[in-house]
């Protein structure tokens, strides 16, 4: 038996090890605590990997932009204020090419805000809270297996695209235990990675940087990082899809909201009403298509989060006007619940007739 | 030579607010504190004062309680 | 027989259970504010700003006007508000992981730019909020939740002394290193607080009260425990007194 | 089926490793489980409180808004929890230390006296133990056999002097009724 | 003559001055020194004025978070990288509903970028960069009359709505000087704000804060602050068009991108070539509503940034899939020409046979 | 006749044109370095961490590896490669206003952790890319953009001395201002720089060498005015020599 | 009709302050304007340009990608600049300082001797403003006397005693031809 | 006693690269070094060595020059 009962939090820190992940640089913020914690006790003392408690946010992400540059798998985490202070951060990783894994355990904003679960950061996360064209990948996981699981992917994706990764949470996955398996065991060893700097040895000295006076220069740079992203939105799509087959009304969540969701389809199918849902796993790339294939034979969709309505856009963008859309949010930090849920959503299902 | 007086004095604490800590125990020179034995609606142990002790209300128990749950008199 | 009241309950401070462990400094720390503001008479015209950290509930207990801060930015809002107000007594509330971490920077210019605000700094040697980790003043050799094999000079630092540090930063008047374990500190800890708010009443610059204070839960510790750790291990690395003070100097 | 649980008590009173323990073992006999503690701000000033779910099927929230148990260890949790108690629900409490009554009619009450028992096993800190064992008479989620293995593998590490009075306190609970 | 040739940066400070700004808090950062040094020549002497190069861009806007504690009119300013540095604070000032006015012009992204002109923050404008719903009210000014007019009404909109307002420029608004007007002079006094904190003087003690431990009463907040942002949406909507009456073809732009536009259409219009624009002057909240309006009569939009591709999600979610958009933008810095422009929508407007 | 060269253009400086101004200390500086490094054959093992700030373009000039850092944050950049690859020699050149304005916090805490990192402290009393703006090591009185009525320590504060600073923080272990406004100067950070390799080197912590740099440009000044203005007023509020020197005992 | 020009030199001639003035005397003279300096890095090693539009009706972008005026004070100027020139605009060369010609057929270059012509005025400062007033005349976008003016009253706040020359050296280029 | 032997030598300066700062005019002991007057490329008078000079290649042009555009060579 080599299933653990494990916060989600440790579950990510876990699996980032598994994952060859070699450095850690974290600041303590609620509700992500016990992966800093984790990452004390495990990778600290582990022979060649770096643990350090930073003296902020932004020196966190700057280690780890250091750490990237070293060649090494890099890590950090934080929560929502935490996060919005990396922002400068993850533009540099991303202008550079730098590979790396944020973990974002989001919690109520803005501000200061509460420390209960959230999801008011999806804009920041998909649109880029920094300044710049750029994207980062952002994955959604729903339960603790997938938090490990998509930990693993997220350090792949960053080496294999260059680019900072982030892992979207919150702080209900991050404290909830639930049984996980890990499937990985540590990587023996990482392929190296040729552009890493450590001196000028055998080769001709290097250099990595953003800055150009020459704007015809940086355009090219952006234009670089636009067709990697554009192959990234043709080949790291995912989501789940749940009883979509004969869906009359598809409800559209990700992370602990998809999973609150199903708890109330659950009770829809119990009372007949055919409901189905499409789980973005990444948030960016969005699965557009996906929804647009559905919206060609369902015409209701419901966009459930917790907050004031931000993925709700992307399913706007994605619908053009096709299908009807309707919204339940909760922001703030309040964990909705099934029931109710499946209350507002039934209330639409017979609003719209789709009884008949 | 002034005779000595003896202050008499006593204090009174708030049971409520008291989440025996047991700080005022320690620190009261006259050993006049201790627990009451008795579980207040925060779940705590609160502190007793012995009434026929020696306090002379010098106040060091209320300066340390963290609650602000001692109040001194003098008679 | 006429009965006279030693002590009561500060005026200042609300009527509410402090939501801090048993034996909590910050609460030893809040009663003497609540005591010194009365005192001083300065609650009309003082604001506090409170932090991030186990004291975030502050407003809830201290009867004043009060603005929250972001972490560590403290000094950095304190100067906003009292540079549209000269008038208004600014003090900052602020924790070691607060000023002494993420606030580092914006300590040190402020008071190097000599604002005329009072940091009260509470020293507990851990982030207590978030649930006991290291602090840059963590002991050497203690262990938290985030050097759970101790704290190791070698990767992880010194304790950092960022009264000393101030003290060399030429903007500021007055600095002193008190602890709430003991009426004798106590009461030393109240007057510095006077005094630090007095520099600032006379408009001379920047004052400071670091305040050692105990932690039982995250140093796992019986509250007395806690109250006497101050004394045999903390002060040891961080010596109680009067830092700096040019008091005088500037005053002339 | 699936059921929710809610813990409460003092800080000090072990509810977290109530909770801990009992999802653990629902996870040992290959059911679904969510343990959720409270955290942060709410752990000062000494109360705590989890919640666990233990179900045949995926779990979709691991909140509970009305839990089919609550077990309360302290008269503050009394207060607080017992309306959230969903109706035909089971309310176990510490009667050694909760002394008033609760107004519904429409729930099952459970009085052990917890701490009492504890204290007679030598020690009260294993009062949570003898909740539990009570507990799982009570609501048969799972048996007292896989808990009782479950602590002996956790504690058995850590502190293994301790393995024989929670094992004695899960059994003095469990033998209540 | 009340004319001065005079820097967009320094046409801001001014404007800034005139419209009772009595704090600013700067860190030197191209392209915007000018407006910092503006301040530091005119306002730091005024009386009752206050004027503070910070040690860093978060030092800044935490000290405007101050000052509009305090009750006054303040401001800071910067340029993309310092920009995103300034997410937590923004979020902090929506959170407790102070007003502030933080100026963004915008260089070339991501990472140290280059310091030519770029709309590449316009995500991180219109969406909140920073963690937590909340949104900024979004001014983009396209010459430097309107760079005086908007920062004037940035004061008023943020004291009226208690809210920050962004005004999103670039480098080359900030560098080009050109004739401009002041029509107002500073106000004599303003109001005082009742909320603001000084003492518990004659009143009970206040509080300004966002922490809460119940999420439901963070909830309550998010949605009070949802109230507003709706009554924003419905109130302060604002663009300019031009020559759209009997367009075939709506350009949508704005800023210097407008400009440039504006260029581009003169030149089709000399070629008989029905073309018009929308220029949206806030950003957020964004014209949907004129642009469906037009929609219903006009079947090709073009949509012009100097980025690679942003507001075009705003105008895809006004359109809902009613109009046809075509793209082009240049990120990095580059300053496109009226002709360019004008060759691409020429282009397109030959390719969807609008001419015949 | 043999014919003996006494002087060389460094091996490791790039044949490129210099973008700095005329008389500029960061040229010189470059030269040094590329001295340095080359005499104590570092090239193969070393990364430098050059800031946003008039030499942000320093990769055009040594022939090493190196990567840019954001404004201010090179002390955590250096530490993340540091840690990542102990036997690289890391070091971070910054101004003043990078590394003393906004890199208070990362600089501090870097040093005191005992990074084994070195930073090139370039300290020419403004921000000389952003085209003259107050820095925090501004004189008193000095005229700059932002201090167009001279630098007041009222409202702006102290020159901010970031080596006295440093030294009161236990983690650094060697720590000299130089200058490099004449001959002997120049050749005495030569020797500091070599120096302060060392102690990377020999694995010991943090060092660091502050240079007095002039700025001729935005101080306004003819370059020589400029080499002597670093004498004649710069000096004063900075005094040159070693600050901390922890070797020996580190050593031991 | 809308007129680019650039102007272009090193960072000690002066370069920015000619395009400044002649912007504002377009402005003086009721027109619209927009006056674009270079910043930033491109500031450092000493080179230095603006842009100057001059026009009847609004300026779509102040950016000249192919001006109608382009004035080269220095040799790298000349060869930075030459191909940007559109085809039949006028190029004014300081002829003191550039010894090299053109390799384009198609537009009409104007020698200035600026320098030397400043220098026989008794001041190489104002080879700029000896340019501008060759400038003036050839491009004739507005009057010399406005321009005159205009220098007047920013001079005459802060260098009155510098006035004179300036009017004389802009004198003197207005008169070349 | 040793004879006094005066050293000869000579310094090359890439004129190009001379930006014209006049910092080695300053430093030189033997005043070797003046302004050329002439322009180079970047527009610089950049600095020329005087071939009948005292010249005794101690190196300080080359180490105050900041554009490293000296060379230094000894007979
Ligand atoms: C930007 C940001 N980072 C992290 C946090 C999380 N946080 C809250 S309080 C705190 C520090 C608590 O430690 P300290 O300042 O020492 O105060 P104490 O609780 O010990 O009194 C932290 C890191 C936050 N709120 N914001
Ligand atoms: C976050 C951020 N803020 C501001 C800037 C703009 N900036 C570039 S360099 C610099 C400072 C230059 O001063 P200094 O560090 O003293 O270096 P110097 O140019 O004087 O050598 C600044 C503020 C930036 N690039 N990034
Ligand atoms: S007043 Fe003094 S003597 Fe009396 S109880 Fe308190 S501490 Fe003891
Ligand atoms: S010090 Fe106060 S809180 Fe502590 S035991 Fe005494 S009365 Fe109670
Ligand atoms: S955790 Fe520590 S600092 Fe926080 S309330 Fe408890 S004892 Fe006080
Ligand atoms: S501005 Fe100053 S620091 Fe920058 S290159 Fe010129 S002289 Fe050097
Ligand atoms: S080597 Fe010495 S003597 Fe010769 S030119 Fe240079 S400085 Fe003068
Ligand atoms: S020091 Fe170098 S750059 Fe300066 S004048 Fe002499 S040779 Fe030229
Ligand atoms: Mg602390
Ligand atoms: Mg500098």
């Amino acid at each position: 038996m080599n299933k653990y009962l494990i916060s989600g939090n440790s579950v990510i820190a876990e699996a980032a090890i598994r994952a060859g992940c070699q450095c850690y640089f974290g600041y303590p913020i609620t509700p992500q605590n016990e992966l800093t914690e984790y990452m004390a006790l495990h990778l600290s003392r582990k022979e060649g990997c770096t643990f350090i408690q930073a003296e902020s946010e932004i020196s966190a992400i700057n280690m780890v932009y250091g750490a990237s540059i070293a060649g090494a798998r890099a890590m950090t985490s934080s929560s929502s204020p935490g996060i919005s202070l990396k922002q400068e951060g993850i533009s540099y990783l991303a202008a550079c090419e730098l590979p790396a894994v944020i973990v974002n355990m989001m919690r109520g904003g803005p501000g200061l805000g509460s420390i209960s679960a959230s999801q008011s950061d999806y804009f920041q996360a998909t649109r880029g809270g920094g300044h710049g064209d750029y994207r980062t990948i952002v994955l959604s996981p729903a339960s603790g297996q997938e938090l490990a699981d998509l930990t693993q992917r997220a350090f792949d994706l960053a080496d294999n695209y260059r680019t900072p990764v982030i892992i979207l949470g919150d702080g209900m996955l991050g404290q909830m235990m639930e049984p996980v398996e890990f499937h990985k065991e540590a990587p023996e060893n990482l392929s190296t990675k040729s552009w890493a700097l450590k001196g000028a040895k055998d080769r001709p000295s290097k250099i990595i940087k953003t800055f150009t006076s020459n704007p015809n220069e940086l355009e090219e740079i952006n234009w670089r990082l636009f067709r990697k992203y554009r192959l990234i939105e043709r080949e790291e799509v995912d989501y789940e899809t749940y009883m979509v087959e004969d869906a009359e009304l598809i409800v559209i969540a990700y992370g602990i909201a998809a999973r609150i969701a199903k708890g109330a389809i659950k009770k829809a199918r119990a009372h007949n009403l055919k409901v189905g849902m499409l789980r973005p796993i990444t948030l960016w790339p969005f699965p557009f298509k996906k929804i647009q294939e559905i919206s060609k034979r369902v015409q209701y969709f419901f966009v459930f989060e917790m907050n004031m309505g931000q993925m709700i856009e992307d399913v706007q963008l994605a619908l053009e006007g096709n299908g009807e859309i309707s919204f339940y949010g909760r922001p703030g930090g309040v964990i909705p619940t099934p029931s109710e849920v499946f209350r507002i959503l039934s209330r639409q299902y017979y609003q719209k007739g789709l009884n008949r | 030579m002034k005779a000595k007086v003896k202050m008499k004095g006593y204090i009174e604490i708030n049971q409520e607010s008291c989440k025996g800590c047991q700080i005022c125990f320690y620190f009261c020179p006259k050993s006049s504190i201790s627990d009451s034995g008795s579980i207040n609606s925060s779940g705590y142990f609160s502190a007793c004062f012995s009434d026929n002790s020696e306090c002379n209300a010098c106040g060091i128990c209320a300066i340390v309680c963290p609650e602000a749950a001692i109040e001194v008199y003098r008679e | 027989m006429t009965i006279k009241t030693v002590y009561k309950r500060p005026k200042l401070l609300k009527e509410r259970l402090f939501h801090y462990c048993p034996g909590c400094g910050h609460s030893v720390i809040h009663k003497l504010l609540c005591e010194v503001i009365d005192e001083m008479n300065l609650k009309e015209r003082i604001v506090c700003i409170p932090p991030p950290g186990c004291s975030v509930f502050a407003y809830n207990y201290l009867d004043i006007d009060m603005a929250e801060s972001a972490h560590g930015r403290g000094a950095a809002v304190a100067t906003g508000i009292k540079r549209v107000s000269p008038e208004t007594i600014v003090f900052t509330y602020q924790g070691d992981g607060d000023l002494s971490a993420i606030g580092t920077a914006e300590t040190i210019h402020a008071a190097n730019r000599e604002e005329k605000i009072t940091a009260i700094f509470v020293n507990n040697a851990v982030y207590g909020m978030t649930g006991g980790q290291m602090a840059p003043t963590t002991m050497i050799g203690q262990k938290t939740t985030t050097s759970p094999y101790g704290r190791e000079v070698n990767k992880e630092g010194y304790p950092l002394k960022m009264s000393e540090i101030l003290s060399v930063v030429e903007g500021t008047v007055y600095i002193e290193r008190t602890a709430v374990n003991s009426p004798k500190n106590i009461k030393k800890t109240k007057k510095a607080i006077s005094k630090a708010f007095q520099v600032q009443i006379d408009n001379l610059g920047f004052s400071m009260v670091e305040i050692l204070s105990p932690c039982p839960t995250n140093w796992k510790m019986s509250p007395i425990e806690s109250w006497h750790w101050v004394d045999k291990e903390m002060v040891k690395e961080f010596p109680l007194g009067v830092i700096k003070d040019r008091i005088k100097v500037k005053k002339c | 089926m699936l059921i929710k649980t809610i813990f409460s008590g003092f800080g000090g009173q072990g509810v977290l490793s109530m909770g801990y323990n009992l999802s653990r073992a629902g996870m040992l006999e290959g059911k679904m489980t969510t343990y959720l503690p409270s955290y942060g701000a709410e752990v000062r000033g000494g109360t705590a409180n989890c919640t666990v779910a233990i179900s045949d099927e995926e779990i979709a929230s691991p909140v509970a808004s009305s839990p089919e148990f609550i077990i309360v260890m302290n008269q503050p949790s009394f207060i607080r929890f017992q309306n959230l108690l969903q109706s035909g629900g089971v309310f176990l409490v510490n009667s050694s230390l909760v002394n008033i009554e609760t107004t519904r009619g429409d729930i099952e009450v459970v009085e052990v006296p917890a701490t009492q028992l504890a204290e007679e096993l030598g020690n009260t800190k294993v009062a949570n133990m003898v909740m539990l064992g009570a507990f799982v008479k009570k609501s048969n989620l799972i048996s007292i056999k896989t808990l009782i293995e479950g602590i002996k593998e956790t504690l058995g590490k850590t502190k293994p002097a301790l393995v024989d009075i929670n094992k004695k306190a899960l059994n003095t609970g469990y033998n209540l009724f």
